[in-house]
């Protein structure tokens, strides 16, 4: 036997902390969206984990479709980031400053 | 040999997972995030496999390290220079505020965990060979979860399609572009 | 009965020289082969027939000078070719070859593995080998590996999508993703090629462009981009590239020939598994070395008009259509 | 071979005329001849939302009892049938506002993803298993990223866009973590297995329950996790703003107190009391941060904000008159946020120009029937007599003080005094004419088109504004029903 289901959640929630860092600290939006593809891995770690501690496949059917959903926030974002940079603004989100106040 | 295999086997991939987790959250240049990512998508399918979800694990590399990243990549590559931004410069309070939630989060959870681990976590189920083996989520998901794989579909859809609009460049764009080029 | 593990990795031994080897002799093939067809000798002077010729090649790569440029990436640039030869050589690991036997009492199967999800296993890591050309053109910090890097990547993705429909039907009527369970399939009765000979198709025009050779070879075309994502890299690296991709193809040959050419079944002499094995493979290949020498490149945009809308409909309408007949019959 | 799970059209029949309409929409703007695409989407879309609505009521009338479908991935019920016909109004409303908006590009997706948002909410207001609620989730949600960025060439637009998506998945990451947590202490995703699985003072389940409230709040725009909806109200395109501000509050809210009630009655003592705080924040953050707007797209943002803070004020009454007054209050607010965000798109399209407390001046007299109407749609936010915002206030108010809220009554009182001051700024803005120096130089081309598919749906808003304080026992009646269903 290997390591109980405990661990897996201490590696899921450290990465999912990992992942909420990286979002509210880095400015690239790429590395923004690098960060919560890490969050949505990090809940799968967890799904997939109860799933074996519960035995059912719901958990397993859950991180497949996360994983669906996942490909298509990065498609949607990096369509985003190339409309950005193709109308030459500058790729900060901090530095995004036209709407304020 | 296979309690003392597994376990090192699951101690490496999870440390690669953390490590690699925190390479993509410290890294200046996106490209070696993205690359850092790659290892942290494959330590996590090695766990996945541990915790007896071949297909998920097969679907992660698949789905992650054959389409997402590499798309990653390319969007990375394309925009060049431009991608670089510099790590945050001095210590603000929004990142004050951040690593407060983000602990906070941690040791919500972490304590969630810890009161649970010695009753409900202990005892996992039996689970048989075919646990996790396509045959088995496929059926799943044309049973009890026949709604939610059609959603999976409508979703990548509705990205296509924004992938597809923003990506073009349009009209009003030009227009924007040629008047750039006028002005001196 | 299993087999021990010593056994799989003597096999494993085995089986990758023999790959090493088969692929250091497709060059040589390849060479001759385009050599006769373009009314040429090819290489005959090192070695009778010039059968040493590979091994003269190899001396040629090992000895020269591993530079590489001041800009380049150092880690990357070197990491990636092993990357790229490292997951060419180990799909090969769970293709069936023969039927498995008893040597000396102790089981040995007809693979170096056996998974039952070695179908998804081949395209998986396959894809991990992308990055290995994709981050070489990146780390090279060069225009012309760059845009060869780019090129690759928008070329794989496209095509994956088709090669991994295509397989779909072979799929749908082995239902199993074993490959020995497909290869079982096959036995006695119709090889799939005949049920899915648009599968067959799709998979090996697919298969052309994910492996970039001609007439699919946009990523490495030399008039355009000198040698696309290798361009930076000589010696013994440019080599580990090149028996990547020879690798990918005979890997992909292999997998054809599972998957739609019966494995290592033949109508007569069965048991002569692992020789009608290669026979086919070398079919196969002497078909791509044909394509190859015949056919003109591309152009790029029409390579990915060709791969969206002609490939994708076709594969895509090959498993719809055979997912309702294995339903319906 | 695997038998084939029987599934109940009907209850699928509302989203799935809105995807035919989104997929027929689609196809023409890519096939179609340039000059078809735009309309013929438009009509669709049209078409699929007012379909949609006429099918929901349909099932609103035959589903009297709640009952689970297809392994409780949803369920068919009244609360989910009313909420459809609120998002399909809605939807239609939009589609009307959205046609004087003169895009030369992706007209016709744009009407194909706006039926395909509407398609997503109207399922997620049935959702009823942690699954499908994220999936439902993520579907209007990236369609509405989307349409946000749709004005590629404006970088507000692209901004608002980026800003959605990254904000918007953050939250949903932490809505997943927590049905992650959820599902490993109950071992169940459906909401009423979660809470026949009897898990009640489990701290894996409180965290995750804390996590879900917190994403969900996200959606709503509820105070503290609000801070994308000012950025993403005043970059979107107008219309889409329209359809946002409405429609997501709707489907976010009456989801939200349905996986509350459903799935966590055990913790019904920590819930309410969290959702009470968020209401009292977003009440405050709302409110008072409006106070210094200019731009009145943001100012309308944070009013929303503040809205949201009195409906949560509903849901954390967790009674049967709570559900009725959050349903009821849905109805007129719905019509209000559309109608007045239609007249902001008028007259951005009049002046290109983003629209400022300043630029407003005298609107009232220069376009009559556009100001009296956002008179109106203001003085309902505001919770003024003859209007449907006052008759919510009030339900909201009552259910609050029914279930022993006294303290978030006060605090709904306190933000609606506050609130009266910048409605008013804008009320006088209109009001007031322009000095004759201050002229603004004539557009050239003379006045804008008459836009009368606006109007009619200025009309319309207005009309249900109005109309839901003169028909509220009918309405109440509806949302009584729909409240039914759902096991307080």
């Amino acid at each position: 036997m290997g390591p109980d289901v405990t661990w897996y959640l201490v590696v899921a929630a450290l990465l999912f902390s990992i992942g909420t860092l990286g979002v509210l600290l880095r400015r690239s939006p790429l590395i923004v969206l690098l960060s919560l593809e890490i969050m949505l891995n990090s809940a799968n770690l967890a799904l997939i984990s109860f799933s074996r501690l519960h035995g059912d496949h719901d958990g397993q059917i859950f991180a497949l479709a996360v994983m669906a959903v996942a490909a298509s926030e990065v498609v949607v974002g990096l369509g985003l980031i190339v409309a950005v940079a193709r109308r030459k603004l500058v790729l900060d989100v901090d530095r995004f400053r036209v709407l304020r106040g | 040999m296979g309690n003392v295999l597994v376990w090192a086997i699951w101690i490496g991939a999870a440390a690669a997972c953390l490590g690699s987790g925190i390479a993509v959250v410290s890294f200046a240049n996106p490209f070696f995030s993205a690359l850092a990512l790659i290892g942290n998508l494959a330590s996590l399918a090695v766990l996945f496999l541990l915790a007896s979800a071949e297909f998920v694990a097969a679907a992660q590399v698949l789905v992650y390290a054959g389409a997402v990243m590499v798309m990653f990549l390319f969007v990375i590559a394309y925009l060049g220079g431009r991608a670089d931004t510099p790590f945050e410069g001095g210590p603000s309070w929004v990142s004050f505020g951040a690593v407060l939630a983000a602990t906070a989060l941690l040791v919500e959870i972490v304590v969630a965990i810890g009161l649970k681990a010695g009753d409900l976590l202990a005892d996992e189920a039996e689970v048989g060979a075919a646990f996790g083996s396509p045959a088995e989520i496929g059926r799943f998901f044309l049973t009890d979860h026949l709604l939610a794989f059609e959603i999976t579909s409508i979703v990548l859809l509705i990205a296509a399609v924004g992938g597809v609009i923003l990506g073009t460049k349009t009209r009003a764009e030009e227009q924007l572009d040629r008047l750039d080029k006028a002005a001196p | 009965m299993t087999e021990p593990w010593w056994i799989s990795v003597i096999k494993a031994l085995i089986i990758i020289n023999l790959v090493l080897v088969g692929f250091a002799y497709l060059t040589l093939a390849e060479r001759k082969v385009m050599g006769r067809m373009q009314l040429r000798y090819g290489p005959n002077r090192a070695g009778p027939f010039g059968l040493l010729q590979p091994a003269a090649d190899l001396m040629k790569l090992i000895r020269k000078e591993s530079f590489f440029p001041a800009s380049a990436v150092d880690v990357l640039y070197i990491a990636s070719p092993f990357v790229a030869a490292f997951t060419a050589l180990s799909t090969f690991s769970v293709i069936p070859f023969g039927p498995g036997w008893e040597i000396f009492g102790y089981q040995v199967d007809g693979q170096v593995v056996d998974v039952p999800i070695s179908l998804i296993l081949i395209f998986a890591i396959g894809s991990i080998g992308t990055f290995g050309f994709i981050v070489a053109g990146w780390a090279s910090d060069s225009k012309f590996a760059l845009l060869g890097a780019m090129r690759t990547c928008a070329q794989l993705v496209s095509y994956e999508v088709s090669l991994a429909l295509s397989v779909l039907g072979v799929v749908l009527m082995a239902q199993s993703l074993s490959l020995t369970e497909i290869v079982a399939g096959q036995d006695g009765t119709w090889w799939y090629v005949v049920p899915q000979f648009v599968g067959f198709v799709v998979f090996l025009l697919a298969g052309t462009a994910e492996t970039a050779r001609a007439p699919f070879d946009l990523p490495e075309a030399e008039q355009e981009l000198v040698a696309g994502y290798h361009t930076e890299y000589g010696g013994m690296r440019f080599g580990l590239f090149t028996m990547s991709e020879y690798i990918n193809l005979i890997t992909l040959s292999g997998l054809a020939v599972t998957l739609f050419l019966g494995g290592w079944h033949f109508f007569f002499l069965d048991g002569l598994g692992p020789i009608w094995f290669l026979v086919k493979l070398l079919a196969l290949l002497f078909l791509f070395i044909w394509i190859r020498t015949t056919l003109p490149r591309l152009r790029y945009d029409q390579l990915m008009r060709f791969g969206w809308k002609v490939l994708l409909p076709v594969a895509t309408l090959n498993a719809v259509v055979t997912a309702i007949l294995v339903v319906a019959l | 071979m695997i038998d084939a799970p029987k599934v109940d059209w009907l209850a699928l029949s509302p989203t799935l005329a809105l995807l035919a309409a989104a997929g027929v929409a689609l196809l023409a703007s890519v096939i179609g001849p340039a000059w078809f695409r735009r309309g013929f989407a438009a009509f669709v879309t049209f078409g699929g939302f007012v379909t949609a609505g006429v099918l929901a009521g349909f099932l609103f009338d035959r589903s009297p009892d709640a009952q689970p479908l297809l392994n409780e991935s949803m369920t068919r019920d009244r609360w989910a049938a009313l909420a459809a016909i609120v998002l399909a109004g809605a939807g239609a409303l939009s589609v009307l506002v959205s046609w004087g908006e003169t895009r030369r590009d992706h007209a016709g997706e744009y009407y194909a993803l706006l039926a395909a948002a509407g398609a997503g909410m109207v399922f997620f207001v049935g959702a009823s298993n942690l699954m499908t609620l994220f999936l439902g989730l993520e579907w209007f949600s990236l369609a509405l990223y989307i349409l946000c960025a749709l004005d590629t060439h404006r970088a507000t637009s692209l901004e608002a866009g980026l800003k959605y998506l990254i904000v918007g998945s953050f939250g949903s990451g932490i809505l997943l973590f927590g049905s992650a947590l959820v599902y490993g202490a109950t071992g169940e995703l459906g909401f009423a297995e979660i809470a026949a699985a009897g898990v009640t003072d489990d701290s894996l389940l409180l965290a995750g329950l804390a996590m879900i409230v917190a994403g969900l709040g996200f959606k709503a725009s509820a105070a503290p996790f609000h801070m994308w909806t000012p950025d993403v109200y005043q970059g979107a395109p107008t219309s889409v703003t329209a359809f946002m501000s409405a429609a997501t509050k709707v489907a976010a809210l009456v989801l939200t107190l349905r996986v509350l009630t459903v799935a966590f009655p055990e913790q019904e003592h920590l819930w309410t009391v969290a959702v009470a705080v968020i209401a009292i924040v977003s009440l405050a953050v709302g409110n008072i941060a409006a106070l210094v707007q200019r731009d009145v797209k943001r100012l309308l943002a944070y009013s929303s904000v503040s809205h949201a803070g009195f409906m949560l004020i509903a849901v954390a009454a967790n009674s049967p008159l709570g559900g009725r007054a959050l349903l009821y209050y849905l109805i007129p607010y719905s019509a209000m946020s559309i109608g007045s965000f239609a007249v902001v798109a008028a007259r951005e399209r009049e002046l290109g120009a983003p629209v400022t407390l300043d630029n407003l001046g005298g609107f009232l007299w220069e376009r009559p029937f556009l100001g009296a109407s956002m008179w109106v749609f203001l003085l309902g936010l505001m919770g003024m007599p003859l209007t449907g915002g006052l008759v919510g206030k009030f339900y909201v108010f009552s259910a609050a003080y029914e279930s022993g809220w006294w303290w978030l009554v006060v605090a709904g009182v306190i933000g609606t005094a506050i609130s009266l001051y910048y409605y008013l700024r804008v009320l006088l803005a209109m009001w007031t004419r322009p000095e004759p120096t201050a002229l603004r130089p004539v557009v050239a081309g003379g006045s804008p088109p008459r836009d009368p598919l606006l109007a009619s749906a200025v009309f319309a808003s207005f009309a249900v504004t109005i109309g839901s304080f003169f028909f509220v026992q009918p309405l109440i009646d509806l949302a009584r029903d729909a409240a039914d269903s759902l096991p307080f």
